[in-house]
């Protein structure tokens, strides 16, 4: 006989308030199997929980219903009251009545019916429910963090630091991403290559970390604590065993013109090259595409050049294949094009530029060594005009709904330098609003204002009219209404940030989900902030979401320490809720393991007896481990004799009949 | 190949020009313009309110029209360009609209938006295509500074004109090139000229057309094209237009210049 | 019209007021559904959602049920093709019921009456606008008589 | 200036017609003030078009009704195309006007200039534009 306590949270006043609690406190008393029944303010909270353990004792209860938020907010929370109280956790069953119910609905009487609905069809589910007890799976002590920027670099020095092993694996050349490119960092100043090379160091030195750069990764398939992943590594045509670093290829290279990523395309590289000096790894990688070599045949130089033989025209990509504990996920962010922002001239004009290119021209190492020029005529910028918000808080098909949040910030901090490096220059900014939550960070754009003399103008840019030499930009001081025109030198643009245009592949690759923009999406906006819904696999970086530096590397420790405790453990507890076949009644048919995403079906003989005589017969069998617990398999059983636990047919055909009452 | 051919009412009085130097020269280029039978004004602007429907209606005629004959719908001018190409997209897309039309037409069969509306230059540059057309050239325009002048109602709303880039547009520039012009670029190229603001606004047009033209002047334009009869208007009543230094005509006229067809001169 | 209004006896009694049975899956429609009440975006208390770990598992049976038990209408929601949890789960629940709709199509339930359809978790808005759309169509059909079992009287 | 009590209200019957007529939402508008920044014809205005959509969402309509804006609005869509926010701010401006031309006696147009603007060599399009813009 099942004896259901049913618990009916008021959560403040989120239910109670389109909920009429006393109504549906009357209904449950009368429901089939309910031997008890109470409600409390907080369920969640210590008392609430006693309430349940306490009540189980006492009233002898051998079925749980808690009629309160989401399963995905605090089921686990219940079940572990539940398992406290000596019953096994999954004969606990959650209502949903405030994110399905209370929340959706206004009419109080409706929303109140619903409630009893829900609640019945949980109680009617919880009477079928099953004792499950998980099964053991082994932990791959080795952790995988996917892009090598400062996201990715911090959490790999923290899970090696943790004493576990990590394999970083980035696209590019050189691990370092966005932080490498910039030259100071807000709000203190100091320079993004003093702070950032000593960390990409640490990472190449340390024992516990393989760095795999100039390299992808391919496929991911497996769960949580063993997950199977093919990296691959292009081929870099340089043998890292070999190469020394000593850049003599660099400089003998006949090609001279391809554009440099690194410098945002401000000056040119070699076709073997080297991202930036400080690049780690120190080996060159040699371009396919425009090296003359594997173009035409013909050349060879830096293979003659080299002192080590270390040039490789025949290396391939090699597949690397590798299981690890946990994932982090760091691939970070792009600019958005401005291709359709015509009105900025940035496509046509080369004195406007963006902010990641005017980090390039104020950096002591970048394509003017530190002198800020206009790339057109080299010339002294004067008067240089900051345009923010440029594609951000723009919900037209050209740019981004959301704030950018970094742009108003590094605003501030390039007005700055170039005040800094020209005192008698102009700074104009022309700003929607000016954001600036964080530490430190009022005080650091009020300095550009109040010190530095800064002019921020709350308006927007029309159009930038290009005249003989100078930029003549149409603006608007809307605070006064004064219409503007600007004879400037420069313009900087605030480009908005956007996902990286691989993410959607990578959320796919990973069965994580996306936002709408293609930023990853984390489990819980508050509560779980660096976990995705897929267990094992973490975010960190701006790869969730437009982010500054010190947020980063926060959420890069985040993550390392959630990956830390997956690794840590020996055994992690499967998810119970698996398929299970009825052997008695299996045709062996093995439609079901044609279906299994986890070739987690397969076959077995099992030996029985047919007219006297031993014979054996073919039945399909689930492996626990392998076995996520998706069900499919259960829909193409043709004789019905795969049954999901935790969902079976049963239990989900109680609930429609409940609803459906 | 035959198109259904929408004049307006200036090209029918004041712009004549514009006309006949694209009747001559689509000749030329084996393009047969077949004006359509009775057309109505199409109000020279869109009617910008959602609850004015039958300042829409003389567009439909033309769209039925262009429909029944299976052929694209061209037009010269751009407002008249605008008009129809908006009131299309309305038919197209407008459930309320559509209904409402056809419920006062009462035509045989619903129109819903089917006609292809295309402008005279996208016939010469999607349908001829730019390449076809520098072969077809006799008289180079060689050496002639000419500057593109867009206005605002070819270009916007892009996703409803889909004519070009609205900010950087390029297919009159890619048209002249073809002639053989040296090609002036201004970053005034599609700023307004006050359009119907002339009727009452003349200082407030003044200074739009100015920016424009020395613009163009500063550039080192001598020639300017546009395909708008107001535009020209505009543009020739600037108190910095002056014959000798900036001559303005319709890109249609120097369409047959370089296909050597003659035009009449008033 | 004679059917009582969804246990509300203080209704109407001629007012028709469906019941709507919506499936939803665990990882993204479920979670839809959480963001749309995070969210606050109503849509009508006449659908019920029972959480299923994947729209895969989702057997026809338990449509057919919900029908000859008095629904109106059903929905079976599941992460968008590509993005399954389960990588591909959803491909079979599209398969399976494409095939269901022509089963209930046969036998004469509406088309609109039952919607397959893909809403992730970031799309609160589509799950409350899917919801509106389907009661919508509902409403205009009238209570569900075809599939009935007239032993099971809601 | 004195201190006027204004609440800001979007619900009186003048700026729900306006929203009718011109189908835009007044409320996407987060006045970065680009419409401003862009108008060819600024100079003609003595509310500058970002103000426009500010004093339709503080409910004064009108003193829009009242302003030479309205009249110097060229219907030349470049706010409408660079709105961060696809506000089309020439919806608007139609609305307005037709909420004073609507009103009979109230043409902005007298028949009495055609002749001199024809004289003028104005072409066709620029009248009957006129009639379309200014008369009802």
């Amino acid at each position: 006989m099942q004896r259901v306590g049913v618990f009916i949270c008021w959560c403040g006043t989120n239910i109670s308030n389109t909920v009429n609690i006393d109504e549906v406190m009357t209904a449950v008393e009368n429901m089939p199997g309910v031997a008890y029944s109470k409600d409390y303010q907080y369920m969640c909270s210590e008392i609430g929980q006693n309430l349940v353990k306490d009540t189980i004792k006492e009233h002898n209860l051998n079925r749980i219903v808690v009629a309160s938020c989401s399963p995905r907010m605090h089921e686990s929370t219940f079940r572990k009251a539940a398992e406290a109280a000596g019953l096994n956790p999954y004969l606990l069953e959650i209502a949903n009545i405030r994110e399905h119910c209370s929340w959706v609905h206004k009419d109080k009487e409706a929303a109140t019916q619903k409630a009893i609905s829900l609640t019945r069809a949980a109680v009617a589910k919880a009477i079928l429910n099953d004792e499950l007890i998980p099964g053991e799976v082994g932990v791959e002590r080795r952790a995988l963090v996917i892009g090598g920027g400062i996201a990715g670099i911090q959490t790999a020095l923290d899970i090696a630091d943790a004493g576990y092993e990590v394999d970083l694996v980035e696209k590019t050349p050189s691990i370092g991403g966005k932080m490498a490119q910039l030259d100071k960092t807000f709000p203190t100043l100091d320079c993004s290559a003093c702070i950032l090379t000593p960390k990409m160091v640490d990472a190449s030195m340390s024992s516990k970390i393989n760095l795999y750069t100039y390299s992808e990764v391919e496929e991911v398939s497996g769960f949580v604590g063993n997950f199977e992943v093919a990296i691959r590594q292009k081929a870099r045509s340089v043998d890292m065993e070999k190469c020394t670093g000593c850049g003599i290829c660099l400089a003998k290279c006949p090609i001279k013109t391809a554009l440099s990523e690194f410098e945002e395309g401000l000056s040119n590289r070699p076709a073997i090259y080297t991202p930036f000096p400080q690049a780690v790894p120190n080996v060159p990688v040699i371009d396919r595409e425009t090296c003359m070599k594997f173009r035409t045949g013909r050349c060879g130089v830096c293979e003659k050049v080299c002192p080590t033989k270390a040039v490789d025209y025949d290396q391939k990509d090699q597949i690397l294949n590798k299981k690890y504990g946990a994932i982090i996920v760091t691939t970070g962010y792009d600019l958005i094009d401005l291709d359709y922002f015509g009105e900025y001239q940035y496509m046509d004009h080369p004195d406007v530029i963006t902010g990641l290119e005017f980090e390039r021209l104020v950096n002591a190492a970048g394509p003017t060594g530190g002198k800020l020029i206009r790339p057109s005529d080299k010339k002294k910028p004067k008067k240089v005009v900051f345009i923010q918000c440029v594609g951000s808080r723009d919900k037209s098909d050209r740019g981004k709904s959301y704030c950018s949040k970094i742009c108003c910030m590094y605003t501030a901090k390039h007005a700055m330098l170039l005040k800094d490096k020209y005192p008698d220059s102009e700074a104009y900014v022309f700003y929607i609003d000016v954001r600036t939550a964080g530490k430190g960070f009022e005080e650091f754009q009020r300095r550009a204002v109040e010190n530095y003399g800064v002019n921020y103008i709350k308006g927007m840019v029309g159009k930038i009219f290009p005249t003989n030499n100078k930029l003549q930009v149409n603006g608007v001081d809307s605070l006064s209404g004064e219409i503007l025109q600007i004879d400037a030198d420069m313009v900087v643009l605030a480009a908005a940030t956007k996902a990286k245009p691989e993410a959607d592949d990578v959320a796919r690759m990973l069965s994580i989900s996306t936002d709408s923009d293609s930023f990853f999406s984390e489990a819980h906006p508050k509560l779980r902030p660096v976990e995705t819904h897929c267990a094992g696999i973490y975010l960190a970086g701006a790869c969730q979401g437009p982010k500054d530096i010190p947020e980063t590397v926060a959420q890069a420790s985040a993550a390392a320490v959630k990956a830390i405790g997956v690794l840590s453990k020996s055994k992690l507890v499967n998810n119970p809720c698996v398929s299970e076949v009825d052997k008695s009644i299996c045709s062996g048919c093995l439609a079901c393991a044609d279906m299994c995403p986890y070739e987690a079906i397969s076959e077995k003989i099992v030996e029985e007896k047919a007219n006297g005589k031993i014979v054996g017969r073919r039945v399909a069998e689930v492996n626990e481990t392998l076995c996520q617990g998706c069900g499919g398999c259960t829909v193409t059983c043709r004789p019905g004799a795969i049954d999901l636990k935790g969902f079976s047919n049963k239990q989900i055909l109680a609930e429609v009949d409940a609803i459906c009452r | 190949m035959n198109y259904s051919y929408y004049p307006g009412c200036t090209l029918k009085t004041k712009a004549r020009d514009l006309e006949e130097s694209a009747l001559n020269s689509a000749q030329a280029l084996g393009v047969n313009l077949v004006e359509q039978e009775e057309w109505q004004c199409c109000g020279a602007v869109y009617p910008l309110a959602s609850d004015e429907i039958a300042t829409k209606l003389s567009s439909v005629r033309s769209l039925v029209a262009a429909h029944e004959k299976g052929e694209k719908l061209v037009t010269l001018c751009s407002a008249c360009h605008q008009v129809i190409k908006r009131v299309n997209h309305d038919m197209k897309t407008k459930e309320d609209i559509r209904d409402k039309v056809n419920n006062y037409l009462q035509l045989k069969e619903d129109y819903q938006g089917e006609s292809k509306v295309i402008h005279y230059l996208e016939l010469l540059r999607d349908d001829i295509g730019f390449e076809a057309l520098a072969k077809k050239v006799k008289v180079s325009l060689e050496g002639r500074k000419i500057a593109a002048y867009y206005g605002c109602l070819l270009l916007r709303p892009k996703e409803i004109m889909e004519f070009d880039d609205p900010e950087r547009p390029t297919v009159l520039e890619d048209f002249l090139e073809c002639l053989g012009a040296n090609v002036i670029n201004y970053p005034y190229k599609t700023e307004c000229c006050g359009g119907y603001l002339s009727i009452d606004k003349e200082k407030v047009v003044q200074k739009m057309v100015n920016n424009i033209i020395s613009s163009a002047l500063e550039q080192g334009a001598k020639e300017i094209v546009t395909a708008c009869p107001l535009c020209k208007y505009n543009l020739e009543n600037s108190s910095l237009y002056n014959k000798e230094d900036i001559s303005i005509s319709y890109f249609t006229e120097l369409l047959a210049e370089a296909l050597d067809v003659d035009v009449k001169e008033d | 019209m004679s059917v009582v209004a969804s246990s509300t006896s203080v209704k109407n009694v001629e007012e028709f007021e469906p019941l709507i049975v919506a499936f939803c899956c665990n990882w993204c429609s479920y979670a839809g559904a959480d963001l749309a009440g995070t969210s606050r975006l109503n849509y009508p208390a006449n659908i019920k959602i029972i959480r299923v770990p994947c729209s895969c598992r989702v057997n026809s049976n338990f449509v057919l049920r919900a029908f000859q038990r008095g629904a109106d209408g059903v929905i079976v929601a599941g992460c968008h093709p590509g993005d399954c949890h389960y990588m591909t789960g959803n491909y079979y629940t599209r398969r399976r019921f494409s095939l269901l709709k022509n089963l209930l199509e046969y036998v004469g339930i509406e088309e609109a009456r039952f919607k397959v359809d893909w809403i992730s978790a970031s799309e609160g808005n589509k799950f409350a606008y899917v919801m509106n759309d389907v009661l919508e169509k509902v409403h205009k059909l009238g209570p569900n008589r075809k599939l009935r079992d007239s032993r099971w009287k809601r | 200036m004195s201190r006027e009590k204004i609440t800001p209200d979007i619900t009186q019957k003048e700026t729900v017609k306006i929203s009718e007529i011109s189908e835009e939402n007044i409320l996407d508008c987060l006045q970065c003030s680009k419409c401003t920044a862009g108008c060819p014809a600024i100079h003609g205005m003595d509310i500058l078009p970002h103000q426009v959509i500010r004093l339709l969402q503080l409910g004064q309509v009108d003193k829009l009704l009242n302003s030479e804006t309205i009249w110097s609005c060229a219907s030349c869509f470049t706010c409408a195309s660079r709105c961060p926010r696809d506000v089309d701010i020439s919806k608007l401006m139609e609305a307005l006007r037709l909420m004073v031309i609507r009103v009979k006696g109230s043409n902005k147009l007298k028949v009495e200039k055609i002749p001199k603007l024809l004289q003028k060599n104005m072409p066709q399009q620029g009248i009957v534009s006129g009639f379309r813009k200014y008369v009802k």
